[in-house]
């Protein structure tokens, strides 16, 4: 229904702040002859209780559905009066503030000028005022349960986090097994201690907590929905083994015809596994993989007379029929944690990792230190001749950060410690090799941090000071072409090993997670967060949050510290129970909308999306907006050539007369 | 043009960094000239261009867009999108004859109080240096 | 009435002797854009094929203010219509069309601004002795010294310009020019008749109109509608431009707390023209407005008014972006008749 | 390319059973005029032409068509229509398919390679028109006219349309049927036109542009040829909020086309239609010319070249400029 | 008059009572007004079927049937659906508010024509506005006619009009009210189905019966359908016609269908007439 807008019009004194340079009385009595305006009074502080009860008074008595309130900030007041209005029964959307304390009294000196602009700002505030809708903010059940995706540490560690508080936790993992790169790592910088023995436990708790869903060898298909209301499915990869009858005793992967052919993902390829494997021993679930791929009855359709795997199967677990299961269910919000990968280091050619084997990753390092690593902790080498133990040994830091040439301008933040963590633990091994670290900074920032380089330091590891332009091959040695900076002598330095300390990335797969959450990334890569200080675990999705390396490299207790951080964001809607949609959103006019989906494009919170429509037969394409998602900024709507998508309460009907108002009035 | 001009200048400031902006101003009792008046809309991306058009159109001698810093918009992006409409607007202006000091474009955080002084200075200094603006002004000529 | 010679050397001392009166002509470059009023000192070129915007508009203007008031008042202000005015150098056919508009803005109920307007005004008309390429005047009623319409025709004969009154008007006008002028002799008449005669002939293009406001109606569905209106662009080009188009639109528009009523031209070749809120149109594509077009300049004004709404001024083909030829839609209607 | 070519290939893609119509260039009713010609069959193909007369662009009736209500019980017919393009007309197909303003399977484009059209002005101002049509062929550096007996050589340089002496898509850019071999693509070239109203001072454009503006009739046509001015309910149109009064002055004129140009940043593909089409002979294609080389020049995009590009309008760049920013 | 003879210019009323007949996002709002001006009054003088212009300065204009009888009293009444601009600001007035109207314009209902004849009408929603005239005109000269029946239809019931004056009809025996609405309703105990349908089976007999029709386009063209299956000739039938308007007298051209200005020749046409239109069905 059409009302006929009755606008009160209230201006404060606000003691003297306003007054001292507005003449309020002028004001109120200039309002007072404005189009649709019913009363306008002053009052000392309107904001006070007998402030709002003149207010709420003329509402009853006067019949009022608009209120002006010419007083200080929106920014201060906006709420205390929504809720003064509401209590009287009108909308408190009904509600326009001319700030005319810090925007006018408080920054003019002359009285004339303050009187003339409040004037004109009160103005303003009718001709809007007359126009506002009516909105309602909106209530809606939330879900309460979690998705976490990926069960690195991460994700683990958020998952046992929500699922202690008693909500469930669907855990969907990509692998066969949890634990992500933390489950790689030899021991841990600064304190050493061993990766596997702090993990395993919280690996296997994950696995057992009643209130976590377990999804491993599984991949995210398709969320929907909002904040309190997401609907997810999930596909679950065949493993060709029965989850349930497996026993995890490895007969199987023995018997392989196949056996130990295929390079393992989970020794960076140095050790070898069957087609039919455990990624490693503590791996969680415990349960087999055929790997399709490799498996000669997956992949020629005969593996001998029988495969082998089925034969020695006492518990009869193989199913080479065994089909991907699709698995859907509702959550309340969301946690990505799909860590990172590590930089590529063939993509600096110049350090030869493509053509010499002797140069490798900190990661093949923390398989080869590792006593569960390929070479059972040994740390040998093959000199073109014979194995050898490596006697010069030189770290490279910073391959592939900090680098504009492969297009990664940040540090990865672990590569300066877990170099020094490895130096370490290959001094501890061997005494009397050369170890140097070749570097452009050192960053030893955390707790323990610098004390533990010191200590490397002292162990007789050599830092030198400079970034190496070349690897190349003399003899039988690997010489690194670098110059010491601080001395500024060219090195030709031989040695037997070299380690690049390589960058964490952005993982090559991202796209698939950005896609599915319509999530966006910072200039590095990584999942852009909601705000870098202030909402750092936060996305633009409402509802879905970020927590580890997915969002920029870390360490493993920053990790888990805002995987905490992330649980707790996650858990306020699933512990309120309910969500707020908020009443100030976008709206489109289906009408006259004409598909062209800019304003999708433009959406931060992907709160738009196109649907089709019938328009007199004809099937066209229109935005329609998810209020849930939308935050009402606008910024759809100025892009919008046909005018159809507006904010509610910032719609250019109400805009425009404003502008009219401050251009015209007197 | 005649020393007592003063020119009427309509701003658009987003809802968390300018408007903020402008109540520190006067929080802190900053001094600047009362030329201006603020619409507040949440976002500087909501700013239409054509607002700029329309407030020149019905009276307005200048006009302000302020926003947040790149990279600091509360909804993340919209300062980038209205820095890009409204440049071109600003071209378009220039190109039919609009002085160019009738349109300015500003980032004002919520901590630069003082800024925000210096903005309106510069705006209506600049604006009162224009004149007048009579240009596509819907004046009363056939009414 | 009286006929007279002007010296064209004269013409700039003639158009002194009007001052007073507002005078309107046609702008100063050869393909003048539209009628505008003189300003003073200013000698109007009469040296013009024709202007795009026909002097409809000094009766009708484009944007015509009705009435004006305060928000929130009652009273209404009328603008006051008083200054006569001459209108310098209109072609026949113009003139022509501002008598069958007129047709319609007295029917019934006087429409009181064209009423006005035309009572204000002295058409002084100018002979075309060169037509344009699209003219076809001579088929629907007219010709390049057709007088309906004009107080005054004006033909150029080289040196000299022939003055015919026509009405009172005209022959007031004429006096006032007092001794600037010499009586027409016979030769003058002839030479006249003359020249009439080769822009005549030089007129190429042609409708044939037998039959065709009573035949009109019967080709509601024929499939010619769709052809020749499927390249339309639905602007308003050919019916703002057109001397007898008359349809207009009433807005008000406000500043502030000033307000007017106000009209404009309208067109019927716009989509919104016709369309109701409810999405219903009941012309809803190019083809029923082209169909309109044509059938209310041809067959429905005939009906009502007794003329065709046409004088073959041919701005509607000149100007169409398209080149939709209402000769050639003609000869269409022809064929399916 | 051969007349019969094009005869031939619209006559084919005409009679496919998934195509309504083919749309073309025809001989015009009288003079220079050519006109847009929508052929239903193999048989009305043979009316189409393509020569320096071509300059509309007909990818406008793409979105230009009223989409009727469909009654009850019957389908949509969403069969494909066909358009031939010059360069620049494809260049509109290609920013429909970015603005979703028509999707690519509704479209059969079947691409012109265009040596360049003619300045329909300037070409009667210097040739007066005549009643009879007038055909016009290309020659190696030029135009024939051939009017009657008489065959007239004019140079390049005479009559070239603004448009064309700075088009560098000649070639279609996007295309299902390419006609005739591609032509020679033509360098960056300043545009005269826009540099000189911007070299005058800001009081000498303002006087400019009044002048120009005041001469509007609002008759549409600018929007309405417009290719991409294909919103069913323009906003200009539109009363509630109202941006542009009906009223029809210097002030509302300006507005109306500064929303125009406006709107059309980063978007038109310059084919210069507008411009023509303006019964007040508004230079308007310099207002969208001097647009399209800021988006060029300063954000470093070209509308209507990549069907997949992001809008501009709809999207930023980090570094997009902001040197006028206090 | 105030008017200087001029026609565009205006009388000023006031509205006297306004309510609401039905709700909703595209709602009817009744007004009766009063001109001010005692001259008006007096001299203003209607016929059942005219409409007038009515405004609201610095809105606009709207063209809208006049909803009351002459026989109903020195007043106007006006039922306006909230559509756009114009009658937005309508809805926005309340008793005490001033509207603009001019008119009255159009021709109207041949009632001296129709004497002694039975009278049919069939309306659907915001259409009964123009028939009410007539249903009041019947009633209060019932003497000069054979009875009236009244078909009168809607979505729902609450989008039906004048409600509350069809009871009273109902007790009259010259008259007969039958309201149908579109679908089930829970508290409707009257006849579910279209308006077109109900005609059939109300199977009214042609004979000395004029047969009104106004309602959405396509009700009225099943209803003409009915009708000439009941039997009605072409000149038994009327309807009226609402193109969109500016001027309301002769002049704008918006509202032409064919050669037709519905605004003078219209609004209200017998069907003999309108079958010759082909563009007002259109
Ligand atoms: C060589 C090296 C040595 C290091 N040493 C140390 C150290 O000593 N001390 C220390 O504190 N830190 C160290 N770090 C850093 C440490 O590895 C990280 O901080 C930690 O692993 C980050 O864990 P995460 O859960 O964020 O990511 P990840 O461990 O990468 O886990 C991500 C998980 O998500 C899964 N996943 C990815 N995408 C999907 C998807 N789409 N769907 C489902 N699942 C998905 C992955 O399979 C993986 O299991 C080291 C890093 C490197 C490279
Ligand atoms: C003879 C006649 C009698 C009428 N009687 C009544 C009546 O009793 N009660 C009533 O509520 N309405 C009646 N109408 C319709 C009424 O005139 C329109 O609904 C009204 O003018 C809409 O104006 P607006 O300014 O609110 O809409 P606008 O903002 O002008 O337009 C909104 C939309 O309405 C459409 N529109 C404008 N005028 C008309 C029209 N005349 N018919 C249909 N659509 C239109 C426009 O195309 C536009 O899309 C009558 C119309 C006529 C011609
Ligand atoms: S930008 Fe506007 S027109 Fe385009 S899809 Fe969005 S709402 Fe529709
Ligand atoms: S208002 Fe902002 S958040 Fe809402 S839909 Fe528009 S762009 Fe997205
Ligand atoms: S016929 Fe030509 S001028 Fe007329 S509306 Fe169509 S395109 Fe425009
Ligand atoms: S219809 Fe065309 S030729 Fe006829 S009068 Fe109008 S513009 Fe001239
Ligand atoms: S084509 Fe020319 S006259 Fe017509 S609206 Fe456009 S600019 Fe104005
Ligand atoms: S604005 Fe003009 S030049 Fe640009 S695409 Fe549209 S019609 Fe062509």
């Amino acid at each position: 229904m059409t009302e006929k807008p009755k606008v009160g019009v209230y201006v404060c004194h606000c003691g003297i702040n306003i007054s001292s340079t507005v003449d309020v009385d002028a004001v109120s009595e200039y309002a007072q002859k404005l189009p649709n305006v019913e009363v306008a009074r002053t009052y000392s502080y309107m904001c006070s209780d007998p402030g709002q009860v003149l207010i709420k008074n003329d509402i009853r008595e006067l019949g009022l559905n608009r209120v002006v309130v010419a007083s200080c900030s929106p920014r201060m007041h906006e709420p205390t009066f929504r809720k003064a209005i509401k209590e009287a029964g009108v909308n408190p959307f009904f509600l326009e503030m001319a700030n005319i304390r810090e925007q006018c009294s408080w920054v003019h000196e002359e009285i004339e000028e303050g009187t003339a602009k409040a004037k004109k700002l009160v103005g303003a505030a009718v001709a809007k005022a007359r126009l506002l809708e009516a909105l309602e903010s909106k209530e809606v059940d939330a879900e309460p349960a979690a998705l976490v995706i990926g069960a690195g540490i991460a994700g683990i560690q958020a998952s046992l986090d929500i699922a202690d508080a008693g909500f469930k936790v669907y855990l969907v993992e990509k692998t066969p097994s949890v634990g992500g790169r933390m489950a790689q790592l030899d021991k841990t910088f600064p304190t050493l201690d061993c990766s596997a023995c702090i993990l395993t436990p919280k690996m296997v708790d994950c696995a057992s907590h009643p209130n976590i869903e377990l999804l491993s060898y599984s991949e995210v298909e398709e969320i929907t929905g909002f904040i309190g209301n997401f609907d997810v499915k999930v596909r679950k990869k065949a493993r060709y083994v029965d989850f349930d009858k497996c026993t995890g005793c490895g007969d199987c992967a023995a018997a392989c015809r196949v056996k130990d052919r295929f390079p393992s993902e989970f020794d960076q390829g140095m050790g070898k596994r069957s087609a039919i494997y455990l990624p490693f021993p503590q791996a969680v679930p415990a349960k087999y993989t055929i790997d399709a791929e490799n498996c000669l009855f997956l992949s020629k359709g005969k593996c001998g007379k029988n495969p082998k795997c089925q034969e020695v199967c006492g518990a009869e677990a193989i199913n080479f029929e065994q089909q991907d299961e699709m698995v859907e269910f509702k959550v309340g919000a969301v946690i990505v944690a799909t860590g990172f990968d590590t930089f590529d280091a063939s993509r600096k050619p110049e350090y030869g990792y493509a053509d010499y084997p002797n140069v490798i990753t900190g990661m093949e390092m923390e398989r080869l230190v590792s006593a569960s690593g390929p070479t059972g902790g040994k740390v040998k080498i093959f000199n073109g001749k014979e194995e050898i133990e490596p006697k010069e040994i030189a770290f490279i830091k910073c391959v592939g950060s900090r680098d504009k040439s492969v297009g990664n301008e940040y540090c990865s933040r672990v590569c300066c410690m877990y170099v020094a963590k490895q130096a370490h633990l290959l001094r501890d091994k061997m005494p009397d090799a050369n170890i140097r670290v070749y570097y452009m900074d050192v960053r030893a920032f955390g707790k323990g941090f610098e004390e533990f380089y010191d200590r490397v330091r002292r162990e007789n590891v050599r830092y030198i000071r400079g970034n190496p332009s070349e690897i190349f091959k003399r003899g039988d040695k690997l010489v690194v072409k670098v110059e010491d900076t601080l001395t500024a002598t060219p090195l030709e330095d031989e040695v037997d090993l070299v380690v690049l300390g390589v960058g964490l990335e952005p993982r090559a797969d991202m796209r698939e997670v950005m896609d599915l959450l319509r999530l966006s990334q910072s200039p590095d890569r990584f999942f852009l967060e909601a705000h870098p200080k202030l909402r750092p675990v936060d996305t633009a999705t409402e509802g879905v949050f970020l927590a580890g390396c997915c969002q920029g490299p870390k360490d493993i207790p920053d990790t888990v510290a805002q995987a905490k951080g992330a649980a707790s964001s996650a858990m306020i809607p699933l512990a309120r129970g309910k969500v707020t949609i908020g009443a100030q959103v976008a709206s489109v006019n289906e009408a006259t909308c004409r598909g062209c989906s800019f304003c999708v494009s433009i959406c931060p919170y992907t709160a738009i999306e196109m649907v089709t429509v019938n328009r007199f037969g004809h099937e066209v394409e229109v935005a329609r907006v998810n209020e849930a998602l939308c935050k009402g900024c606008g910024s759809c709507s100025a892009a919008c050539l046909s005018d159809s998508i507006q904010p509610k309460s910032f719609r250019d009907r109400q805009i425009l007369p404003q502008i009219a108002a401050l251009g015209v009035l007197k | 043009m005649s020393a007592t001009f003063e020119p009427n200048i309509v701003a658009f400031l987003c809802n968390w960094c300018s408007y903020a902006g402008a109540d520190l101003a006067g929080t802190s009792r900053e001094r600047y000239p009362a030329n201006l008046q603020i619409i507040r809309v949440m976002c500087s991306g909501r700013v239409n261009p054509l607002y700029v058009m329309n407030a020149l159109q019905q009276g307005a001698d200048g006009v302000l867009v302020s926003g947040c810093h790149p990279g600091d918009c509360h909804y993340m992006e919209g300062n980038y999108y209205a820095r890009r409409r409204l440049g071109m607007l600003k071209d378009l202006m220039e190109f039919i004859g609009v002085d160019p000091r009738r349109f300015h474009m500003s980032w004002v955080s919520a901590s630069e109080g003082h800024k925000w002084k210096e903005v309106v200075e510069k705006t209506v200094e600049d604006a009162r240096e224009a004149g007048p603006f009579e240009g596509f002004r819907r004046r009363q000529i056939d009414w | 009435m009286s006929a007279m010679l002007l010296k064209k050397e004269k013409w700039p001392e003639f158009v002194e002797k009007l001052a007073g009166k507002k005078l309107w002509a046609p702008g100063a470059d050869g393909d003048a854009m539209r009628f505008a009023p003189v300003t003073e000192g200013e000698t109007p070129a009469l040296d013009f094929n024709n202007t795009r915007v026909p002097p409809k508009e000094a009766l009708f203007p484009q944007t015509e203010t009705m009435y004006r008031f305060q928000l929130g008042a009652e009273e209404m202000e009328e603008p006051q219509l008083e200054d006569e005015t001459v209108l310098l150098g209109v072609r026949p056919c113009d003139a022509r069309a501002m008598t069958i508009v007129e047709k319609l803005f007295r029917w019934d109920i006087d429409d009181p601004y064209y009423v006005k307007r035309r009572e204000l005004v002295t058409v002084v008309g100018l002979a075309c002795s060169d037509p344009g390429l699209n003219c076809f005047c001579t088929s629907v009623g007219g010709g390049p010294a057709s007088t309906e319409g004009l107080d005054l025709l004006m033909v150029d004969l080289g040196d000299n310009y022939l003055l015919e009154a026509l009405t009172e008007k005209g022959e007031t006008l004429l006096e006032s020019a007092g001794d600037l002028l010499e009586k027409a002799d016979s030769d003058a008449v002839k030479e006249k008749e003359k020249l009439v005669l080769e822009a005549e002939k030089k007129i190429k293009r042609e409708v044939k109109t037998e039959g065709v406001p009573e035949g009109l109606p019967g080709l509601w569905e024929d499939p010619l509608w769709q052809n020749v209106s499927a390249s339309c662009l639905g602007c308003g080009t050919c019916t703002y431009l057109c001397p007898t188009c008359h349809c207009f639109d009433i807005q008000d528009e406000t500043e502030g707390f000033e307000s007017r009523r106000c009209r404009m031209w309208d067109s019927c070749m716009f989509g919104e023209y016709t369309l109701h809120t409810s999405g219903h149109n009941p012309r809803p594509t190019r083809r029923e407005r082209t169909r309109n077009r044509i059938s209310h300049k041809y067959s429905y004004y005939v009906d009502k008014f007794d003329v065709i709404a046409c004088v073959g001024c041919g701005r509607c083909i000149n100007l169409c972006p398209v080149n939709i030829d209402i000769v050639e839609i003609l000869k269409k209607v022809e064929e399916a008749l | 390319m051969e007349l019969e070519q094009l005869q031939k290939t619209a006559a084919e893609v005409a009679d496919r059973e998934d195509v309504k119509y083919v749309i073309g260039w025809k001989k015009g009713s009288y003079g220079y005029r050519v006109a847009p010609g929508f052929i239903e069959d193999a048989a009305g193909a043979a009316e189409l032409i393509f020569s320096p007369l071509c300059t509309a662009n007909l990818a406008t009736y793409l979105t230009l068509v009223e989409k009727l209500p469909v009654p009850r019980g019957q389908e949509a017919d969403d069969r494909k229509v066909a358009v031939m393009v010059k360069g620049c007309d494809s260049r509109a197909v290609a920013q429909l398919l970015v603005e979703k303003g028509i999707g690519r399977e509704e479209v059969v484009v079947i691409g012109c390679p265009c040596p360049g059209v003619v300045d329909p002005e300037l070409l009667a101002e210097k040739y007066p028109e005549t009643e009879e049509t007038v055909e016009i062929k290309w020659t190696e550096d030029g135009f024939l006219l051939v009017r009657g007996e008489e065959e007239i050589e004019i140079s390049r340089d005479e009559l070239l349309a603004e448009k064309c002496r700075l088009c560098r898509y000649p070639n279609p850019v996007i295309s299902d049927v390419m006609l005739g071999e591609p032509v020679e693509t033509r360098e960056l070239v300043e545009d005269e036109g826009v540099a000189e109203i911007e070299n005058r001072d800001v009081d000498e454009r303002a006087a400019y542009w009044e002048e120009q503006f005041a001469k509007c009739v609002r008759c549409y046509s600018c929007r309405n040829v417009c290719p991409l001015c294909y919103c069913q309910d323009c906003i200009l149109d539109r009363l509630n909020p109202t941006w542009v009064n009906r009223a029809v002055n210097f002030s509302e004129n300006t507005a109306f086309n500064i929303a125009r140009a406006f709107h059309l940043a980063g978007r038109c593909i310059e084919c210069g239609e507008c411009e023509r089409v303006c019964p007040a002979n508004i230079p308007l294609g310099r207002l969208n010319r001097k647009l399209a080389r800021e988006v060029r020049d300063k954000y470093g995009f070209e509308p209507g070249v990549d069907p997949e590009a992001e809008p501009f309008q709809a999207s930023f760049k980090p570094d997009d400029p902001e040197d006028f920013i206090l | 008059m105030k008017t200087n003879g001029n026609p565009y210019i205006p009388h000023t009323a006031t509205v006297e009572e306004t309510w609401f007949e039905t709700y909703g996002e595209r709602c009817i709002k009744t007004f009766k007004v009063v001109f001010d001006d005692q001259e008006v009054r007096e001299n203003w003088s209607h016929q059942p079927g005219q409409c007038a212009m009515i405004g609201v300065l610095g809105a606009g204009e709207s063209m809208i049937s006049i909803s009351c009888s002459p026989t109903e009293g020195k007043f106007l009444r006006f039922s306006v659906m909230r559509m756009g601009k114009v009658t937005q600001a309508l809805h926005q007035l309340e008793p005490g508010d001033k509207m603009m109207v001019r008119g009255p314009y159009g021709n109207s209902f041949p009632v001296d024509e129709w004497q002694g004849k039975k009278i049919l009408t069939i309306g659907g929603g915001i259409g009964q506005a123009p028939l009410r005239p007539i249903v009041e005109y019947v009633r209060a000269n019932l003497d000069q006619y054979e009875g009236l029946t009244m078909i009168y239809g809607a979505r729902t019931s609450g989008d039906l009009c004048f409600k509350g004056e069809f009871e009273e009809m109902e007790s009259c025996s010259d008259l007969s009210c039958h309201l149908t609405i579109d679908v089930e309703e829970e508290d409707w105990s009257g006849n579910v189905g279209f308006v077109p349908q109900m005609l059939l089976d109300l199977n009214p007999s042609p004979e000395n019966t004029i047969a009104i029709t106004c309602g959405p386009p396509i009700m009225i063209r099943f209803v003409l359908e009915n009708l000439k299956k009941l039997g009605f000739s072409d000149e038994q039938i009327y309807t009226t016609l609402e193109n969109r308007m500016k001027c309301g007298i002769g002049k704008c051209g918006r509202c032409n269908a064919g050669g037709m200005y519905v605004c003078k020749d219209g609004p209200v046409f017998s069907y003999a007439v309108l079958k010759e239109i082909p563009e007002a069905f259109a």
